[in-house]
């Protein structure tokens, strides 16, 4: 197999480190639904199939100073950017620790300041138009970070995507619009929801160069990322890309897939789970040997473990902390 | 006359809409193939085809503004909101539009147009898929909010919706969705829009409330009537326009009142109700007119600890009820 | 000067129909200023320069079956559907008998049932997805109708006109969707508006066609509106049709102009202002002669002195109206 | 001190916190060259330059939106609406966002953010440049609602709204731009957000209210005193949340409280009031507690009778007033 990564300037490191985390994100998705089968957590929400475009971008940013505004399904983004999978645990077990929301959502609504991972929400889309105003500052004040930020094809659809756009590109600013097209969003196929061939068509009216490329391809994924960031940080405003994937998953753990797609469909898509290719990749290009494989599940596995019972045993929130930061905190001569 | 759950009489006032007349229509976020995230619409993309059970792309302001402009020609569409929460950006064609189409045309059109959407907690749904969303809306005239109890009332009060020659909300109680069944008859019936129901007569207090909370306010009563406590429960049934009537009566008549709604409190529609009562029956009342109601903090939390705290049950409205009764 | 009318089957006739109803535009709309810098009415607001296209776009349709969703400036569009000057003086005045509103909203917020003119707001490019939801009851009873729907090129940049686009795209639904792009969007110019170069580079990410086209030539305009019409009836759906075109007068009666465009520019472009250079188009083609002309200008002027005189002695709506048709009249057993 | 407009305090509060910080920046629909359609940043562009008095696409949403990505970095915008009538296509981005950044991550981030639009009615508006849209956001904690009555509480309470860290709708009477004018001090002052502010003293009846109301109640408390019924003028100042203490302080007092809005009835912010006072004075209370509000219509027509009909005026409001006096 050609080892294309040599040629775009990854270490073999960094390739492993990459494959490593998809790797982390898939075993903990995994686990994430024994827990939620055996009625330890109420809900998952899966990212299995989408690693590979999540770890190909993230790698490809600057994790010492990007602001990423992941959507559900990017753990594998998050724990790219130094979330770790205790952190993960507690949110999915709703417990006080969890630095994300401190057990107030569900999991999936990924936030943690001090990796520059921007709180989110529900309703899909909302965080566009926030990774525009982050860029906007960015901007303003003459810094080097770029902003990325990450949605569904369905979410492609709502306003904010348009005008979020649009704002960034009237202003040329340093965001990277990742769409990971999954080609459902629940029930309904990507040709029920856009009009258009593909997502990146609509880059041109919003004045930026728009890509679709093979979202279970890390490298190819890391070397487009890679490139918006850098005309990000040249000034020369955002970029559309546009990730093709499959959602190996039912949409959640209340959904059952089988109602509206056929089981073959999803068995097709397996055969190009990116887990399986990227292994391949790595294997036989030489970055990662059997041994080294075989500790990397191992050292995983017990990653994982701790952090299932450290959360399962950590504390829930008390009850009272439901009426905390409503407001900042009542200071001297201040606000309510 | 069979026993069904919530949602099962929201399923068949909405099939036998369909059936009754061509121009009701369904359209929302999965809810053909799929029947619905809750299979609202479960059997209905199979019995009437896609073109009047649609799915939708994903973008709610597309999915009222589309049905407010086939309502505006003649058609009943029935949108569908996921979650009540994720009806937000909507909001503008609701109030901006549907509310306003009647008047500002002096008549001349109209928007016979029903969007229903789940609302409410205790599902482990946590800030962005508990909401009671009804306040935001509960100052536009011009728009309906109905939030039904029972199955009997849900398939009487979606007919009527559906009937109506304006728009109307429709908010159904997620929990109560498979939580609660009743009778419900199987012939084609109607409930009055704006009318309260006395769903329980009483003479020592007046609980007046919505949606599931009834439930609760309910058992609270048949916990107190042990105690030779008579509390009268008054289900609004419509939250906006209110009855007033119904209010005013019930409120003179005990002269003690609990409002309960599962929604924080400042601002809420109990706001209105307790407005109304020290407006109309401030000398009838021998008590302060007490309010319960969720603490006011952006939306429920997921941790099981903090959605208890936040969520409104049984025993929080039998000891307010208690409280009041001893007042 | 050629002859292209001809070609595309427009009959003199007809071209010279077309004309009157851009003079008839233009001169009410010229009287509105007068009425309102005599204070005798509060408010105006204008549709100078874009008569061409909306006249173009209208005598395109079918005006005995298509709806048509205008937006603030279409004074010469619905004056083609059906809506009388008297009609329109009344809404300035805010008199009873407004057929538009009954002296409930401002001048420009048109609506009228029977000539199926779809009752229209404020805020800007709500009426898109109600184009689209009209279209789609047109689909779904198999009828012949087309919808219409125009906007301005800053209100594209609305999330509405994205969504409902896209909806329109999907369900390949009989929608026309006409910018007016006048290039301004109050004070805020184009191209700090629309960060694509062309609005109509927008239709491929909806999957329709999109064209840009010269809005101060009604026979261009006609031409793609009715092959956009032709193709919505054919049921290949919808289409997008930019009409470039310059607000000839400041945004509103409330607005002064001077404070954010050079005078010059205006007066540059009124050297192509669509009233003089199709007048000039319609007599150099033998279509009008300087008799009719002048006919045409006095019929004109005395249909706008006859409906001056009534609406300013037309009575207002009583008080009490205020509070009429919040809901439907009660009808017994009915609801609130 | 200067007498001065209540919009030119507006442009003053806003040149002032550009100069003391450099994290505040102002973006909205022709607020850069023009200075805003009502012309409250005029000259900012000029001083400030481009960047930081943006002229945004028309897209309210992103306004919103982009304000809040800003702000949760560290900046301060202050977002321009044109109209508050134009703010719903923002409501899923204040509602569902900026209203609950702090609480659901936890204190992690926060949402500095201002949000100004003019609002109200008595110019010629009509139903979409007319409209008073507080209560929609009155029940969204996380939020806070301030509506200033006067040019010194305009800079004071701008100034406190753009120094807060969490986000403030701020809304301007768009009639009391020019009409109402008086004495702001030439020096940096805040005002406390959440606090009411008794406007005037008086022992026999109560008002209270907010925004231009409140000269409207201040001028009929004058012709009542003159007749020796001596109204205290209570303003609200912050709708939301509303300052309890206050509210229960005046209305124990003087036992007869009149509660005045320019919005519809049903559903305002009087209707809170309304209920905070039955629910912590009734006991006190003298007389049913009376609202004044503007007709449960869609919103403002635009013909002069109907307009006059709805819009709020002294004599109404001392019409009310002297019913209350003698009840
Ligand atoms: C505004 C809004 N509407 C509806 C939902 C409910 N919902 C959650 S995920 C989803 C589908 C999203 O599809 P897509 O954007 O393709 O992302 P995917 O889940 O496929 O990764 C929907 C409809 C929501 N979260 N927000
Ligand atoms: C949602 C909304 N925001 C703001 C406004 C105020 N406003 C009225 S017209 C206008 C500019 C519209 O520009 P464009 O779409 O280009 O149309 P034009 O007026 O140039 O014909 C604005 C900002 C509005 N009416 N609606
Ligand atoms: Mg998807
Ligand atoms: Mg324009």
């Amino acid at each position: 197999m050609e080892n294309r990564h040599e040629k775009i300037g990854l270490t073999d490191e960094t390739v492993r480190k990459m494959y490593e985390t998809m790797l982390l994100a898939r075993r903990l998705d995994e686990r994430m639904w024994l827990l939620n089968r055996s009625g330890k957590i109420p809900f998952v929400v899966s990212g299995q199939g989408q690693e590979a475009a999540q770890v190909g971008a993230a790698f490809a940013l600057d994790r010492n100073q990007d602001y990423i505004l992941p959507y559900y399904r990017d753990a594998a983004v998050v724990l790219a950017f130094g979330m770790t999978v205790k952190d993960l645990m507690l949110a999915a077990f709703a417990k006080a620790e969890d630095p994300n929301s401190g057990g107030r959502q569900m999991p999936g609504h990924f936030g943690q300041k001090k990796n520059r991972i921007v709180t989110g929400s529900s309703p899909v889309t909302t965080q566009v138009p926030h990774a525009v105003g982050i860029a906007l500052a960015a901007k303003m004040d003459k810094k080097e970070y770029v902003s990325f930020v990450t949605f569904g094809e369905g979410s492609s659809n709502q306003g904010d995507f348009h005008e979020g756009a649009n704002f960034a590109g009237v202003h040329k600013l340093p965001v990277i619009f990742l769409c990971e097209n999954n080609q459902y969003a629940i029930s309904v196929p990507a040709d029920k929801q856009l009009a258009s061939v593909k997502v990146s068509d609509r880059a041109i009216g919003y004045g930026m160069p728009g890509y679709t490329i093979d979202g279970n391809d890390p490298i190819e994924v890391y070397r487009y990322v890679q490139e918006a960031a850098d005309r990000a940080r040249r000034g020369e405003g955002p970029t559309l890309i546009e990730t093709m994937m499959y959602r190996l998953t039912p949409h959640t753990s209340d959904d059952d897939d089988r109602s509206y797609r056929e089981m073959e469909e999803v068995e097709k898509a397996k055969l190009s789970d990116p887990l399986l290719t990227f292994r391949k990749y790595v294997k036989e290009t030489g970055v990662l040997t059997d041994e080294q494989e075989q500790q990397m599940e191992h050292a995983i596995q017990q990653i994982i473990n701790e952090a299932t019972d450290y959360a399962e045993q950590a504390p829930y929130p008390r009850q009272e902390q439901t009426l905390d930061f409503v407001y900042a905190e009542k200071e001297q001569g201040g606000a309510v | 006359m069979a026993v069904m759950s919530y949602i099962d009489a929201v399923t068949m006032a909405l099939r036998e809409e369909m059936e009754r007349d061509q121009s009701v229509f369904i359209l929302g976020e999965d809810v053909g193939k799929k029947g619905g995230v809750f299979k609202a619409t479960a059997g209905l993309y199979e019995q009437f085809g896609e073109s009047r059970v649609l799915d939708t792309p994903l973008a709610e302001s597309a999915i009222a503004g589309v049905a407010i402009g086939a309502a505006m020609v003649g058609k009943r569409p029935v949108a569908e909101m996921q979650f009540a929460d994720f009806i937000m950006p909507a909001v503008n064609q609701i109030i901006s539009e549907a509310a306003k189409i009647r008047y500002r045309s002096n008549n001349d059109w109209n928007c016979p147009l029903v969007i229903r959407a789940p609302y409410g907690g205790g599902i482990h749904g946590a800030l962005y898929h508990s909401q009671s969303v009804e306040a935001i809306f509960a100052n536009q005239p011009g728009l309906k909010i109905v939030m039904p109890s029972t199955p009997y009332d849900v398939k009487g009060l979606l007919k009527a919706a559906i009937r109506d020659d304006d728009p109307v909300l429709f908010f159904e109680h997620k929990k109560a969705y498979r939580l609660i069944k009743g009778d419900v008859p199987e012939e084609d019936y109607e409930l009055p829009i704006g009318k309260a129901d006395v769903k329980r007569k009483g003479e020592d207090i007046t609980v007046i409330t919505y949606g599931l909370c009834v439930h609760f306010a309910l058992q609270a009563a048949e916990k107190l009537a042990k105690d030779g406590i008579e509390a009268e429960v008054v289900d609004l049934r419509t939250v906006y326009p209110l009855d007033k009537e119904a209010i005013i009566e019930s409120a003179s008549k005990t002269g003690k009142v609990l409002l309960v709604t599962e929604d924080n409190k400042e601002g809420s529609i109990i706001s209105e109700v307790a407005a109304i009562i020290a407006e109309h029956c401030l000398f009838d009342l021998d008590a302060p007119i007490q309010r319960l109601a969720g603490p006011d903090v952006p939306a429920m939390p997921y941790a099981p600890t903090m959605e208890k705290y936040f969520m409104m049950n049984p025993e929080k409205v039998e000891k307010a009820m208690r409280e009041l009764a001893e007042f």
